[in-house]
């Protein structure tokens, strides 16, 4: 037995699609050509596109070989600060395959689709009261895509009170996505510094804030996982010169059950139900980023919007004050039901010991590592820690070289290089779902590898080695892009 | 909870490590007053079992597949989907993996997206594809915010063929742009009337729709030209159902310069309307303007053939406000499954599936006329086309719905002028059987 | 790129399950408490199973690696010689998840249980046209459990007939189950050689017939891939003399469409629905082993047996001759409908084609590497092809290695050793669902391990490197068993 | 056909090396007399959407379980099955892979079957368990067969409370061996009555059920003494419902020799009967004797632990003739599915919901009792139990299946001597609400 998780085994090669496959295989059913062949317009007619012909097993080959090159959550633990990669429950995805709801049409006449939009209605209910904020679309399709309709909210907002503003304040700790978001709304992003507590200060905010300002947008517990805990006062000052408060809600994970967004003065919150809600991030997507908003800006909201009348449930697009339309529908539908089913089966005790437990699990982490690894900010964290390789650099090892070597104890690295503010950052998330034994064996790993950098470094420098593949050139991959084949 | 595996000795262990006492004590840096007093109000937790059966009743009051006929497209197309994808799909590695920002542990994404990229380029016709965007709606949005970068322009002309629902999602995006929008209208044949452009200078793009809402296939070189006679405009064609292009021409041999669009279509599940996947696709020229994640291929120290996510530099973690796009998730494993299905398919597949579409769309379309009914526009169709149901239908359109039978969307909402028509889909899923039942039902 | 499959890659090691988890977690959802506890009579009560408490996640990484760690025919080419491991078709497995059926109690009455009951009466149609032998029961749960009820069938016809007989032929190339089956019904098997070309000659047959020999188990085509082209003459002299004659239809994929088994004589005949059909193995089962007779023999058929009552199936135990139940009820119900989707999706011209393509790939197998590999008998073969190691035997290499190096060229090895009268069988079983081009593959791996065994036979002995673990120590397994923990 | 992958040119290039121009000409070595004339009649293939089509109407005239109760047991039991595990065990890995014959490329099998065996012999108080038989009935019957084998006798005694259908398929079993079978018959309490086998010798094996099919708990130990005054005598438990041990006193403590039985209520779907697990334990002493598959723990050429399928000289492919059972395949995936079940309970969770079960029994005899119905066994019962409904009940049994109930298992068909009893079983997936309403709808 070892100590080691990480261990190598049998994989297949699996070439490019279109390097397998034969003229006249096939791999579809094809269904019965019971109508009449009809001629297709020969100027309008064209060639058909150049796929390899394959068949069923063809496909499936490729495909299961692929996956088994892939580090998953099911497969072992995935601390990817700000990312809150927790466990994703099979039921529901079991819940999301229901025939009823997997065939939806999405313009179904109202009364035929009772039953989604039901859980549309209760899912946004239920997210109100976990953020405070009572008014809330399920439509945008990630936290990204939440931002800009929050960023669309308040340039509406400002225009409609009839001065349009041009900044907004942006931390620096903050996630890149919330400059950008704020640029495509036409806001100048102006950064702020956190403090030497990792948080910002009021008197910061206050010296910056003014009337051609629209707002701030602050993530809390910010990308440093700590609490911004001058958050009234900000939220006060902003208020005070007629901004609004975003809140970029990608941390909720921490705080659920013990903050209310609204009391501490957020305006508005996308959620990111691909983080705190399990929901399964697919390799990259689909997620679903909710924007929850005060009362005030309820008017705001993307259309369309599910209201009850009386035991029925429609959708209206009767809100003229609406920023529009933000998805051609109402959202990733199958993503906001796996967070339903998240919503329902964890309620109010379990979502608070949720948060609770991630940070027990991160606080326990910095405790255990903060000798091995400088801890830039070494003061309770919420629900991820950061650290840096400074301790390492002497060595000449890297956090790049600390992440892919931490591959090889069988771990998936944590989010490294952010927050930017951090010179080397390694910033662990390990969310509530992982158990005390299996921190306890990422802590171990992180130690051994503290250990090598001293006394062995060329095994971090050289490492990956038992993965399918060994570093990859991504200077030579940007330099000369080859995007398809 | 199961999924919450700390034992109550297990915490007290790791809080003694902390040199804490009570769970609560982990929050210390949350001043008392900014901690809620109220608890959210939520429904006590459910079993699994709970839960399975409350999931099941819910479903049970929406239409069941094998009950109910659906005549609507619109942007959301009912196909069928081999068991091989969802069985592939459901593998956990794909589903609960991240973005394969470490991609010596992330080969399995990283090859299905450049595939997926490849096939993009193959279908459309267009050199560079992206790993995907939201929907078919944020990505035409996008493709004009990208003309408007390209361009530093501040015009657009949008078709009003263009689905009304993509339409209003391009107003939200550009709103803050001050960008201005030019409308233009579609001809009595149901195509895009690009007349207008002649008058009009300083176009970011021009951007149609094809098949557009109607089911019309556009005359897309025609169009570019006209578009093209400005060199700066770009030209951007936009779609909700690219199995079009299984026996139309694809947009790339007709000039276009961004085509973009929904891939829902392509083995996805319809979902209500999510997830589905925002196709991308451009010339080379403009790659490092696009929006959206990138795969390239590379090698590694080893020499072996590899993948990575590349031209990072374009996007918010690296370039933050000035990046092309702020999107970063996005629809990664929708991507998956339809590069899934149209591997399935094949070039021979799915151009005999696109066929199937059309040719029962055009035996629908005759039954249609031949028991009276006008279909306005003359054009060619894909698999959706306008009809206009005899007077007073609308009564009998819920006696349809009753019936389980959806005929077709009910167009006023859209186009007021289009009162009494209504859009119909008919895919490879609608045996003639079921054609001939609707006609039946529509002619008694 | 390479033209090795094999290649190397991260796994994850992973403990048994009682090195893991901690007293008081759970992974079930325990449904709530809705009546009064009361208490166990303290006499019979037991302190319950020492298992470990899992997490939900902790069940899911542990399956999950542990999965990774096999090869499957998802994954690479399982030629797998008498063992018909085809691709499985994924529709099959939703059929079997369709409520109705995967929830259905057996004893329902038969008015609630048409659906399965119709499958259960069409299957046996289906494959009584298939085989040619006219009644059927899908009641044995394997093929040896089908070999069983047909030899229970073969001692209770002769017993009926009034002479119970004491002997039953059974040549050398017979699997090892067709003996232990025979032995469970008292008989005793006499072995018969097979001839030069590797099939029986009539005449050896002739030699040992007698009256007290209750029949002949034969496999046809035979182990060795042939064709037993005496078989007229063989089951003409077995039914002189009274015998019955026995079929292992573990072979029928070869000969589907192409041969009647009771034009032939064949009077008994199980099939591997798991083999032929297409149902998927699941590492070691379930199967299902259908036992097929001639109308004379159909009265002894196991009860009860569906039959059709106007538009109606009903279950009828009215069959006195029967030999009884060998299955608590009707086999492995899940398997069946597998297979019946699977007959249902391929039809009379596919299934045929199906066992064309399987010869035609195991011929094309035999001729591209005879020069490589002994070929005991050079002539045209069935559905698979026997090679030795006869060639590679002077550089001390042995069947056993070449299947060793086989894996770290990504491909499954054949069936090893057997059948026995081949000194060192290699056995390898394409079937028709590998393409040309995986073949090929095959092909060219099998030629370079040839070469090694040559050049450096060091890489055979010591081959597979690259798997989870190296060859283990079957002896000590063995001579110490250690079977549980 | 999707499945065969071969065009009409691979075939020729395959041909063309084979020395053949057609693919008949591959079956030349089949004499032309041994060649059908007559095609198979079969229906014509139907396409993938066909069969869902297909299948779905005749699964919809089964039982819809959201809408049906049926409170049988007597052998294959309704239990919730947690979603990880469909999941899990749908792993192509796990699914499609033959029997671990090559170690070193299936450790996931060889390692789940190994923690299986174990679980069994902590769960059964045994010492060894093997990797699975067919069914409970086989199991038993195989059970009879090795004490026949180790104690050279041929005659065995059977209680007349083993399911009627596992003594049809001992009997089976049994017939060719010229074995005596002698019957215990059941006393009034529910239970064997073992007093017969005082004036029984020479027997090989005494087999009872625990729970009987009546769902009372034997008194094993006691039975066993008995049993044992001949110290060859093997004593041999079965079980149908072994989520009964997570409360009572397992075999192993109770002097039994090999326990076996149905694994089926182990999280495995009833799927009309079948696949189910054939479990098999006995005591180290035995295990050569053992029918059936066994993985053991060993070690690699690196001294790395791993499994391999061991005492294999037992086997039908070492032994043929001579071995302990003609057993091959078995039940491997059930058996997994069994383990993965076990491991989600945990020790804990087993024991509460066999508790669950019991209490929930309890709880209708009690309500039962109450509306006069009689209860004719006072033995203690674990979830299934005897009821004889008020006279006249039969009517009333097609009625309440009518109103999708079905109130259990009539016995006449089995003991005549039972006329109007029903054998019903209750689990943790009613709920008070559904035996209220079974109560009542009897009562009514
Ligand atoms: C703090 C923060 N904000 C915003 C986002 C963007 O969310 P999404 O990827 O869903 O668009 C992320 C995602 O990584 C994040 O960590
Ligand atoms: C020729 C032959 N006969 C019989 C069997 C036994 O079949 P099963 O494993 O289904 O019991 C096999 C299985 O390998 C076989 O190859």
């Amino acid at each position: 037995m070892t100590d080691r998780y990480g261990t190598t085994g049998l994989k297949f090669y699996e070439p490019l699609l279109w390097e397998k496959g034969a003229s006249g295989r096939y791999g579809y059913s094809m269904p019965q050509q019971d109508v009449d062949e009809v001629p297709v317009a020969a100027d309008l007619a064209g060639p058909g596109p150049d796929f390899p012909d394959l068949g069923e097993l063809d496909v499936v080959r490729h495909y299961t070989r692929l996956s088994q090159w892939n580090f998953c959550i099911d497969s072992g633990m995935y601390p990817l600060g700000s990312c809150t990669m927790k466990y994703n429950p099979k039921t529901n995805d079991r819940q999301a395959q229901l025939p009823g709801f997997r065939n939806a049409h999405p313009l179904l006449p109202d009364k035929l689709a009772q039953g989604a939009l039901k859980i549309m209605y209760e899912l946004e209910r239920y997210l109100a009261e976990i953020t405070g904020l009572p008014a809330l679309s399920l439509q945008p399709a990630a936290g990204a895509h939440g931002e800009l309709t929050g960023m669309l909210i308040c340039y509406a907002y400002h225009l409609d009170s009839g001065q349009p503003r041009s900044k907004i304040i942006i931390p620096d700790t903050a996630h890149g996505t919330n400059p950008s978001s704020a640029t495509l709304c036409g806001f100048t992003p102006v950064t702020i510094r956190s403090n030497a507590a990792g948080i910002l200060s009021a008197k910061d905010v206050a010296a910056i804030m003014d009337e051609d300002t629209a707002g701030i947008m602050i993530t809390n517990p910010n990308t440093l996982g700590f609490f911004e805990s001058d958050i009234k006062d900000i939220t006060e000052i902003v208020h005070r010169k007629g901004g609004l408060v975003y809140a970029d809600g990608a941390n909720m994970n921490a705080v659920m059950g013990i903050v209310d967004m609204a009391e501490i003065g957020m305006d508005i919150l996308h959620l990111n139900l691909h983080k705190t809600f399990s929901t399964p991030h697919g390799g990259g997507g689909p997620g679903s980023g909710p924007i929850c908003v005060t009362q005030k800006l309820a008017p705001y909201l993307p259309v369309p919007r599910v209201i009850k009348q009386g035991n029925t449930f429609v959708l209206s697009e009767d809100f003229p004050q609406s920023v529009g339309k933000i998805h051609a529908f109402y959202g990733n539908f199958g993503v906001q039901l796996r967070a339903y089913s998240y919503v329902r089966s964890m309620g109010e005790t379990h979502l608070k010991k949720a948060s609770q437990l991630a940070v027990l699990n991160a606080n326990y982490i910095k405790e255990m590592l903060k000798k091995h690894f400088h801890l830039p900010y070494d003061r309770p964290c919420m629900h991820e820690c950061v650290f840096t390789d400074k301790y390492q650099a002497p060595h000449g090892v890297t956090t790049l070289d600390i992440a892919k070597r931490l591959m090889e104890y069988g771990f998936h690295p944590p989010t490294i290089y952010f927050p930017l503010v951090v010179k080397g950052a390694i910033m662990v998330e390990p969310t509530e779902t992982e158990s005390k034994d299996e921190i306890d064996r990422f802590i171990v790993a992180m130690k051994a590898i503290a250990k090598e950098a001293e006394e062995s470094p060329a095994l971090l420098k050289n490492a990956p080695n038992i993965t399918k593949v060994k570093r990859l050139d991504e200077t030579g991959a940007a330099r000369k892009p080859c995007l398809s084949g | 909870m199961r999924y919450l595996p700390h034992t109550e000795s297990e915490i007290q262990q790791m809080l003694a490590i902390i040199g804490q006492a009570h769970l609560e004590d982990l929050f210390s840096t949350i001043p008392a007053h900014c901690r809620r007093k109220k608890k959210p109000n939520l429904p006590s937790p459910l079993s699994e079992w709970e839960l399975d059966d409350h999931m099941n009743r819910l479903a049970a009051q929406m239409p069941q597949p094998a009950e109910t006929k659906t005549f609507i497209g619109a942007g959301s197309y009912h196909h069928h989907i081999p068991a091989i994808i969802f069985h592939l799909l459901s593998r956990s590695e794909f589903v609960t993996s991240y973005t394969p920002y470490q991609p010596e542990i992330s080969q399995g994404t990283l090859q299905a997206i450049y595939e997926y990229q490849t096939y993009v380029t193959r279908l459309l016709g267009m050199d560079v594809a992206n790993a995907s965007m939201y929907d078919g709606a944020s990505s035409l949005a996008e493709a004009l915010l990208m003309a408007m970068r390209i361009t530093r322009r501040k015009k657009v002309a949008i078709s009003s063929a263009v689905n009304p629902l993509y339409r209003k999602v391009v107003d939200t995006y550009l709103a803050p742009t001050g960008c201005d929008i030019i409308e233009m209208p579609y001809t009595s044949t149901g195509c895009t009337d690009s007349a207008c452009l002649r008058q009009t200078t300083e176009l970011a793009a021009v951007a149609v729709q094809s098949p557009n809402f109607f089911g019309c296939i556009e005359d897309l070189s025609a169009i570019s030209t006209t578009a093209h006679q400005d060199e700066k405009t770009l030209m951007v064609t936009c779609f909700s159902e690219p199995l079009a292009y299984g026996i139309y021409k694809n947009p790339g041999s007709q000039g276009v310069d961004i085509a973009c669009g929904e891939g829902q279509s392509l083995g996805i599940p319809q979902s209500f309307g999510g997830p589905g996947l925002g196709m991308f696709a451009t010339r080379s020229a403009y790659v490092r303007n696009m929006p959206g994640r990138l795969v390239g291929k590379t090698t590694d120290l080893d020499g072996r053939r590899g993948f990575v996510l590349t031209l990072a530099t374009r996007e918010q973690h690296i370039r933050r406000e000035r990046a092309t796009s702020n999107i970063c998730s996005n629809q990664g494993l929708c991507a998956t499954a339809a590069a899934m299905y149209m591997a399935t398919l094949g070039g021979t597949g799915f151009k005999k599936l696109a066929k199937l579409n059309y040719d029962k769309t055009e035996y629908l379309k005759r039954e249609l006329r031949r028991i009276g009914c006008a279909l306005p526009f003359q054009a060619t169709t894909f698999n959706e086309f306008v009809v206009a149901y005899p007077n007073g239908f609308d009564r009998k359109y819920e006696t349809l719905i009753e019936k389980n039978i959806v005929p077709g969307l009910p167009l006023d909402p859209f186009f007021p002028d289009l009162a009494g028509h209504y859009l119909l889909c008919v895919t490879e899923t609608s045996a003639k059987a079921d054609l001939d039942r609707l006609v039946k039902e529509v002619q008694s």
